[in-house]
């Protein structure tokens, strides 16, 4: 299976965005930074042991899907929705949800709007080749107004098309949309409307059938969860380690159970996964959270504890 | 009437009449020599004009140093006013070797470097064949700019002595035995190979020894089985030799002298540097390839120019992002299941085979120009077709073609900038939204697009130019 | 026809099949055949192997689904209910018309600046001779994205043009009647106040007013081509060519403005209102800008094809004209343009069908033209890459060879004689 | 060559003025290539123009038809004085015909259409009237059958012939030849040179560049050897050939006789 | 041109058969361009075949070395017989050179690399040798001294010379010459005829399309004389001259000799 070829390759091939700020783009050294690139590396610390052995495959809205069918990608962390038909039709299995989004519209503040129903007759900025323009033709449509579609290729060229003044309004997912709202020059001056027309919930896809290896990214990614559920953090590991008596971070760490063995890994997998850069809500924090110019609020992706929808299921 | 006249005095020649020369003259004459010329000229002032003061103030407010476009923003306004607008340079600045070598490592950035010297001493004996001393100038020139940007990238190091001692010893050659650049010519695909991808230096020389193989085995069959047979039963050994053997050959020899270069993955290729491996790789493949197709086009055989042609309408028929597509999307189709191969690999394959139908093309274009007594004297001559094909018509056929293949490059080479669209990191669209997708620079437009456009610019100017002056050269002296 | 070929002789050797010329050719033909063929199964049997274990088939079923995106630009009727099939006839339309507007433009602007630039006026033509480098030499894509910029970057937002006590920000143009805002251009729109009436057949309705409108103009070129004829013949009778051109005005323009003027033509002028302009046409900027960036590129190739054609014929053609007393106006027509047309026109065809090919570059702006809907979105969709692909090729091979052939055919008919 | 019988009974020169250049001076840029010219052409007259390559022969009679515009003195044709007033210019184009070295057919029209392009656009005869006046002059030329092939079909000598009717078809007064038979095969020559001799014989004004000395002997009654942009000598044939006064004139000859 | 002085005592013919053609025909699609050809050529012959444009010369001499291939009849030289096998072909080929009216030289090479080509690769000598080999020749059409020089360089008349010592450096048994100096100016046929004569005087078997009707007298032991693809006559060179038979053969001597 995957596994076998990961660990015979010693590298993790990790599909990622082209460039979206935030959740994945190469910094001024090159080097892939982002919300979704630390799930690459948790993977592959889980997997191979060393966070650094992965390859990150650039793809574009058009060639994601492909590559990831084709084997040139072992997992595709790159903010897709999970849908019906890309689950069953395009055969993949989206194994988690690390990002609970969904389809938001902002529009400029003087433009007097306060609903996305205002919106009858408006301009609006849309990526090609995602869901969003499907949900978008089915809100106007369920509303009984019409709309202009502006077609755009990616994220930067909707933002000037946007902040130029080519669209009333931009749709894409509420994060794309903060994190927009924030690189504008007074992000004071536009609103993100109160309307979230769609489910996205954004996740890692992996290839429909090899089960072990969609259960290998999906418990890496509820590992890093069920971490910051029990108060984990890159920091304290180490010392939780060797000071806890609870069961499930045992488990969790390692230090009870053969849990790494169910799936052809070793005992400390989640433990290395763990402290490349934190649990969840470290790796929010740092590319997307509040103190970061995105300045998302967890919002939904809080944890169940804290009224989010954001739950492992237990580790045992 | 005596028709009798005789000049006694031959008069020498005088100035012309004041009329004839002058500025005044010159202006009236190529400005305003009439109301509808000068309407045009003044016309034409007046766009000028309008051009320069839209673009001057933007240019003039630039900014060099910054660390954000914000910061940019504030200094233009801090500078020129609120409402000024100017350009942030200091992106370029910050970013500008990712638009050159994309993520290639900054201490391996010589390699390259060297890379691109070596292709134009490569490139020296087919551009200047005899010519020794224009060869020993290009030679000594590109040394130097090298040299010099070696020294840019990473100081006064050992790699800047290697360039030296290794240029200076190209140059000498080019003045004294022209000839001997053409093993460097020969050699150039598997040096670039090896010091663009690094590795073990084994695997581009057991790549080699593959078409020894070939030659090999074409000089024992040749002889008694004809050319044809020759070639192809050499190809397959060679096909044979890289498929089973090569692997083995060249570990067992890393593994007795271990000689190797930093590995570097082609993910970390982008920028220029793509550009230029995708455009040259494509080119130096297409152009075989494009010559047998240009061939087969020209075959009595029905069947083989069918195919030939086929497959030359084929490819020009169907834009080039379509053959892109095609590598990212359909090639695993194609290809047996379970292979997989490097984007940068198959996007090369797809462009190669979009270069060979234009080569193709322009080949055939040169291969008409031979007039029909070229190779009526090689048949006299009792000289074989692939013989004829190889002393007599090729070298002049494409001798004549070079100005074309020089046009057919420059269309590839502006094309790179679609892969793009397959998730390559091409210097326009691609390097450039990864530059934005950082939060310090979204919403920067207009200047990566300028830097981009104007290094295309140079390269393709210059290149076209030089295909001008190719044209005009061969005008004169072909008969 | 006597090609009279021997009987092969009796004692055929299989040596022969090598070194006899006769032969030679077809074993290589054979050879090259079976190893075609090998090829071709190899493809086909990893493509059958792959579909296989990817559970896949080839089915082009899935073009008869709703599509369920909406394109803003269609000229065939289209809504997000339509079928994919319909949203790849509307992609094709929106390619074949940003082909067609630019193949047209580009063609003025390029013979415009391709004789600007043989032009005796210095600056003039050291212009044109930096715009066709400058654009030649720059990927036409990055001018695809700069002309969109430019549109989208300098021109003001449609509420510029709300009149605010009197006054507004911006100015429509042309009296009022379009205006190019930064998310697109309005123009007006035509409507027939007593169109004539639809015929539907089978689903498609066939607009007689439009129909209308063709066969008037088509008569009015035709008779036009009549009274020309007739000039020729007057002045092969008499020598003196009557003057032609405010009739051929009259007979091109006054009955067509006649007909529309009976069906009650008038605008729908665009006019501000709500967020936008609503009424008369709204031009999306992706289509401006890929038509104009094309146009523009594609213009300095024409030029230089222009400029190299009029320069092909040689210096003493225009003398042998002024020689025999003939004006340099008669000249160009009737001894440069002639000749130079059958060296520009096959090049030209050629940067036409180079054109047609580059709309697909529609994607750097998102215009939705064939390869945006049907091998963008639709593709995406559906994940019918196979499918989708090769229906794509074999659409743009069409029009290829459709263009290609036209080539062919011209350079049959204005071939040279020569011995 | 051996010497042809010509029938001199038309070659009457008379005392008409057919051609008057006087003080022309004429530079490329800085470069000046004709110097001080005078000359005078009666009706009727046979002038040869000789003379070695570059010494701007070719310029001169250009000049006449203002194919080359000079830049001082006079050039006066049949009475009308070359300026830069296009009406002159086209008058006096419309009564000198040119023929060139390279012919310089239309390839695109028809032997018949070259022939009555000029008459039907210019002097606006009828198709008809100007296709007799072609077929005749055809006819005159020895090839009325090739009418309606093109240019590129015929042979060289021919094409040359074609030039020569075409511009017999303005039904000009003057003739200009510019080394008409220069760019032809040896075989070819003598039908071209035939065609002139005939033109000559029915007195016809000609100007003619040409190094066929044998034609010059023939036909000419004058020889004008130029050098340096300058008229050096000029004479009757005979005199001429047998007894060159200049230096410049001998060494000319011996070279070119020598061969 | 004056009779030279030719040294006839190597000029003997053989009884031995150098080229046999026999019952030869050859179409052009539908076009019958040689038709019911008979000729035997001893060694040391020296034929020329002269005749009509278009009468099919060059196609018959061009079909001894299958630079064209003929439908009927057989064609042997030197005892090989002339199909379709191409090693008969290259046997043949490699007896008989040939020279072309457009030389032919290859450009791109020099002098030297002209020569040396054909003995290298297909003859297969050493490279050294082949030189030395080509130097000889060169000598012999007096131009050592051209051998590093490019074709480009030559005047026309050593363009030919070089283009016939190429075809002797591959040591040919028989010589084709296709109007070897119809592209030359007069003054360099000479030379080239020279080259030829002195060529004949070493007892070459010489087939040779020409209109040098001297250079017939002077060297040929048979003239052939060719119309509408076939054989109308043959002859002693005076004879033929002198007393031709045909009515076509004297229309045609008259023309050629006339001018
Ligand atoms: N358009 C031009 N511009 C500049 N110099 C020119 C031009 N045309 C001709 N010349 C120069 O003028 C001189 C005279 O040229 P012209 O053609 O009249 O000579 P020619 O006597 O006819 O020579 P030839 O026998 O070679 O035809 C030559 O030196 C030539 O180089
Ligand atoms: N490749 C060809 N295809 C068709 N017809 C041809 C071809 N080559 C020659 N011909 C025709 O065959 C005839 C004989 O041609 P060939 O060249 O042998 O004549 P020739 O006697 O050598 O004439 P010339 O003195 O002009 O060289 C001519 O009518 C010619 O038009
Ligand atoms: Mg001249
Ligand atoms: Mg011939």
């Amino acid at each position: 299976g995957t596994l076998d070829d990961v660990k015979a390759r010693g590298e993790l091939i990790c599909g990622v965005n082209v460039g979206l700020t935030g959740f994945g783009a190469p910094d001024a050294t090159g080097a892939y930074v982002g919300f979704d690139v630390d799930l690459c590396k948790a993977v592959a610390a889980a997997v191979l042991g060393d966070a650094a052995k992965v390859k990150y495959v650039p793809t574009t809205g058009e060639t994601r899907f492909t590559a990831l069918a084709s084997g040139e990608v072992d997992v595709l962390i790159r903010n897709s929705t999970w849908t019906f038909s890309r689950d069953t039709d395009l055969k993949f299995d989206f194994v988690a949800v690390n990002y609970y989004d969904g389809q938001g519209f902002m529009v400029k503040k003087d433009l007097g709007v306060s609903s996305a129903k205002e919106l009858d007759g408006a301009t609006v900025c849309i990526q090609t080749g995602t869901t969003t323009e499907l949900n978008l033709a089915d809100f106007f449509k369920s509303n009984n107004i019409t709309y202009t579609p502006v077609n755009v290729a990616d994220d930067s060229e909707a933002l000037r098309q946007y902040d130029a003044g080519a669209c009333d309004a931009y749709t894409t997912d509420a994060s794309g949309l903060a994190a927009s709202r924030a690189s504008l020059a007074s992000p004071a001056d536009h609103i993100i409307l109160p309307e979230i027309i769609s489910k996205e919930p954004l996740g890692p896809v992996v290839r429909h059938g090899d089960n072990n290896w969609g259960d290998i990214v999906r418990w890496t990614y509820y590992a890093l969860l069920t971490a910051e559920e029990k108060g984990v953090t890159k920091a304290n590991i180490d010392q939780v380690a060797s000071s806890t008596t609870d069961p499930e971070i045992k488990r969790l760490l390692g230090l009870e159970g053969d849990m790494g063995a169910m799936m052809g890994l070793d005992k400390d997998w989640s433990r290395r996964a763990i402290a490349v850069s934190g649990n969840y809500g470290e790796i929010f924090e740092a590319h997307i959270g509040t103190s970061t110019p995105i300045g998302l609020a967890r919002g939904l992706n809080a944890l169940w504890t804290q009224g989010g929808l954001q739950y492992a299921p237990p580790i045992r | 009437m005596s028709l009798l006249y005789i000049r006694k005095d031959m008069l020498g020649p005088s100035a012309p009449p004041a009329s004839q020369t002058g500025a005044i003259r010159w202006l009236r004459e190529n400005l305003f020599s009439g109301p509808v010329n000068s309407i045009l000229t003044l016309l034409a002032i007046y766009v000028l004009y309008a051009l320069i003061s839209l673009s001057w103030p933007w240019l003039a407010n630039g900014v060099w140093t910054a660390s954000s476009l914000q910061e940019c923003r504030s200094i233009v306004a801090a500078s020129a006013g609120p409402d000024a607008g100017g350009a942030c340079w200091a992106m370029i600045h910050e970013r500008w070797h990712q638009f050159i070598f994309g993520f290639y490592p900054p201490d391996l950035w010589w390699r390259p470097i060297l890379a691109f010297g070596l292709l134009f001493v490569a490139l020296a004996p087919v551009l200047y064949a005899d010519n020794k001393s224009a060869m020993s100038k290009l030679c000594g020139l590109i040394g130097v700019l090298a040299v010099l940007c070696l020294i840019g990238a990473d100081g006064f190091s050992f790699h800047t002595v290697l360039a030296i001692a290794l240029f200076a010893g190209l140059t000498a050659f080019a003045a004294t035995k022209p000839r001997a650049l053409l093993t460097v010519t020969i050699l150039f695909p598997f040096i670039a190979l090896w010091l663009l991808w690094g590795g073990s230096i084994w695997g581009p020389i057991t790549a080699l020894l593959g078409f020894m193989v070939m030659a090999m085995i074409y000089s024992l069959i040749a002889p008694k089985l004809g050319p044809v047979m020759g070639a192809s039963l050499g190809f397959i050994a060679a096909c044979l030799w890289w498929l089973f053997l090569q692997s083995y050959v060249s570990e067992a020899w890393q593994a007795l002298l271990p000689l190797e270069l930093t590995y570097v993955t082609s993910d970390k290729f982008g920028g220029f540097l793509l550009a230029f491996v995708i455009g040259v790789a494509s080119i130096s493949i297409s152009l075989p390839l494009g010559i047998l197709l240009a061939l087969g086009r020209r075959s009595d055989m029905m069947l083989i120019k069918t195919l030939s042609v086929g497959f030359i309408e084929f490819v020009r028929g169907v834009p080039l992002i379509t053959m892109l597509f095609t590598a990212s999307l359909l090639l695993q189709y194609f290809l047996p299941p379970q292979t997989k191969f490097d984007l940068i690999l198959r996007v090369v394959i797809l462009v190669t085979i979009f270069s060979a139908a234009y080569n193709a093309e322009v080949v055939r274009g040169g291969l008409a120009a031979l007039p029909r007594g070229q190779y009526e004297a090689a048949d006299a001559l009792g000289l074989d077709y692939w013989q004829a094909q190889r002393l007599i018509i090729m070298p002049q056929a494409l001798k004549i073609s070079i100005p074309g293949i020089v046009s057919t490059f420059i269309g590839l080479f502006k094309d790179t900038t679609l892969v793009s669209f397959v998730g390559l990191a091409d210097p326009l669209r691609g390097i450039t939204t990864i530059v934005r997708a950082d939060i310090n620079w979204k919403g920067i437009y207009w200047e990566p697009y300028i830097f981009v456009g104007g290094i295309f610019f140079i390269v393709c100017f210059g290149m076209s130019r030089y295909s001008m002056y190719l044209e005009n050269k061969l005008k004169t002296d072909h008969r | 026809m006597t090609l009279a070929t021997e009987p092969p002789k009796a004692n055929f050797r299989l040596g022969m099949l090598i070194y006899d010329t006769r032969y030679r050719s077809y074993t290589i033909q054979i050879i090259v055949l079976i190893l075609f063929l090998l090829g071709v199964a190899w493809l086909a049997n990893n493509t059958i192997e792959n579909l296989a274990a990817k559970d896949k088939d080839i089915n082009f079923g899935f073009l008869w689904n709703r599509a369920g995106y909406d394109i803003d630009q269609h000229l065939v009727p289209y809504t997000n209910d339509s079928t994919h099939f319909q949203a790849l006839l509307v992609g094709l339309c929106n390619t074949l018309l940003v082909a067609v507007i630019g193949c047209f433009l580009s063609t003025i602007l390029g013979v415009t600046i391709g004789v600007l630039r043989l032009s005796k006026n210095w600056l003039l033509s050291r212009m044109m001779t930096v715009y066709i480098e400058l654009f030649r030499n720059v990927p036409v894509v990055l001018w695809i994205i700069l002309v969109y910029a430019v549109l989208s970057e300098t021109r003001p937002e449609p509420k510029d043009f709300k009149i605010v006590d009197g006054t507004s920000k911006a100015s429509m143009i042309l009296n009022d009647s379009f205006a190019i805002t930064n998310r697109g251009t309005n123009v007006p729109s035509p409507l027939l106040e007593h169109p004539l009436p639809r015929i539907e057949l089978g689903g498609y309705s066939l607009n007689l007013s439009v129909l209308a409108c063709i066969f008037v103009v088509a008569a009015s070129i035709w008779i036009n081509r009549i009274l020309r004829r007739r000039a020729a013949a007057t002045q092969e009778a008499t020598g003196i060519r009557p003057t032609t051109w405010w009739k051929s005005l009259l007979i091109l323009f006054v009955p067509i403005i006649a007909l529309l003027f009976a069906m009650g033509l008038h605008w729908d002028y665009p006019a501000f209102k709500g967020f936008n302009f609503k009424g008369g046409l709204n031009v999306a900027h992706a289509f401006t800008a890929l038509t104009v960036a094309l146009t523009l590129y594609y213009a300095s190739v024409i030029a230089e094809t222009v400029r190299a054609g009029i320069q092909a014929i040689s210096k003493g053609q225009s003398e042998a004209a002024a020689a025999l007393g003939l004006r340099p106006g008669r000249t160009m027509n009737l001894v440069i343009l002639p000749q130079a047309l059958r060296v520009i026109i096959p090049p030209l065809i050629s940067q036409y069908l180079s054109l047609t090919k580059d709309t697909s570059l529609g994607l750097a702006v998102s215009y939705l033209d064939l390869r945006g809907t049907l091998g963008g979105i639709t593709l995406n969709q559906t994940g019918r890459e196979l499918e989708c692909m090769t229906l794509m090729m074999l659409i743009y091979l069409i029009i290829s060879l459709i263009i290609s052939s036209v080539m062919n055919a011209y350079n049959a008919s204005v071939k040279l004689k020569e011995r | 060559m051996a010497e042809p019988a010509i029938d001199r009974s038309k070659m009457q020169i008379s005392d008409e003025v057919a051609i008057q250049i006087t003080g022309m001076n004429k530079w490329y840029g800085t470069f000046h290539v004709l110097r001080d010219i005078n000359m005078t052409v009666n009706k009727g007259e046979r002038i040869v123009i000789c003379g070695p390559s570059g010494s701007g022969k070719s310029t001169l009679i250009r000049c006449i038809n203002r194919l080359e515009e000079h830049q001082q003195g006079q050039i006066i044709v049949d009475g009308t004085e070359l300026t830069s007033d296009l009406k002159n210019i086209d008058k006096v184009r419309s009564e000198v015909g040119m023929v060139f070295q390279h012919f310089n057919l239309f390839p695109h029209l028809t032997i018949l259409e070259n022939l009555t392009l000029a008459p039907i656009w210019v002097r606006k005869v009828p198709k008809k009237e100007a296709e007799e006046v072609a077929m005749h002059y055809l006819g005159k030329v020895k090839i009325p059958e090739q009418a309606h092939k093109y240019p590129g079909q015929l042979s060289g000598g021919q094409q040359q012939r074609v030039a020569i009717a075409r511009s017999l078809c303005m039904k000009p007064r003057i003739m200009l030849f510019d080394e008409p038979t220069s760019a032809l095969d040896p075989e070819m020559i003598k039908e071209v040179l035939d065609t002139m001799i005939s033109l000559a014989e029915e007195g016809m004004t000609m100007l003619c560049v040409t190094h066929e000395m044998g034609f010059a002997q023939a036909v000419a009654n004058r020889v004008i050897f130029m050098d340096q942009g300058q008229i050096v000598e000029q004479n009757e044939p005979r005199e001429f050939f047998n007894n060159p006064q200049s230096e410049r004139t001998k060494l000319f000859l011996s070279q070119i006789l020598g061969h």
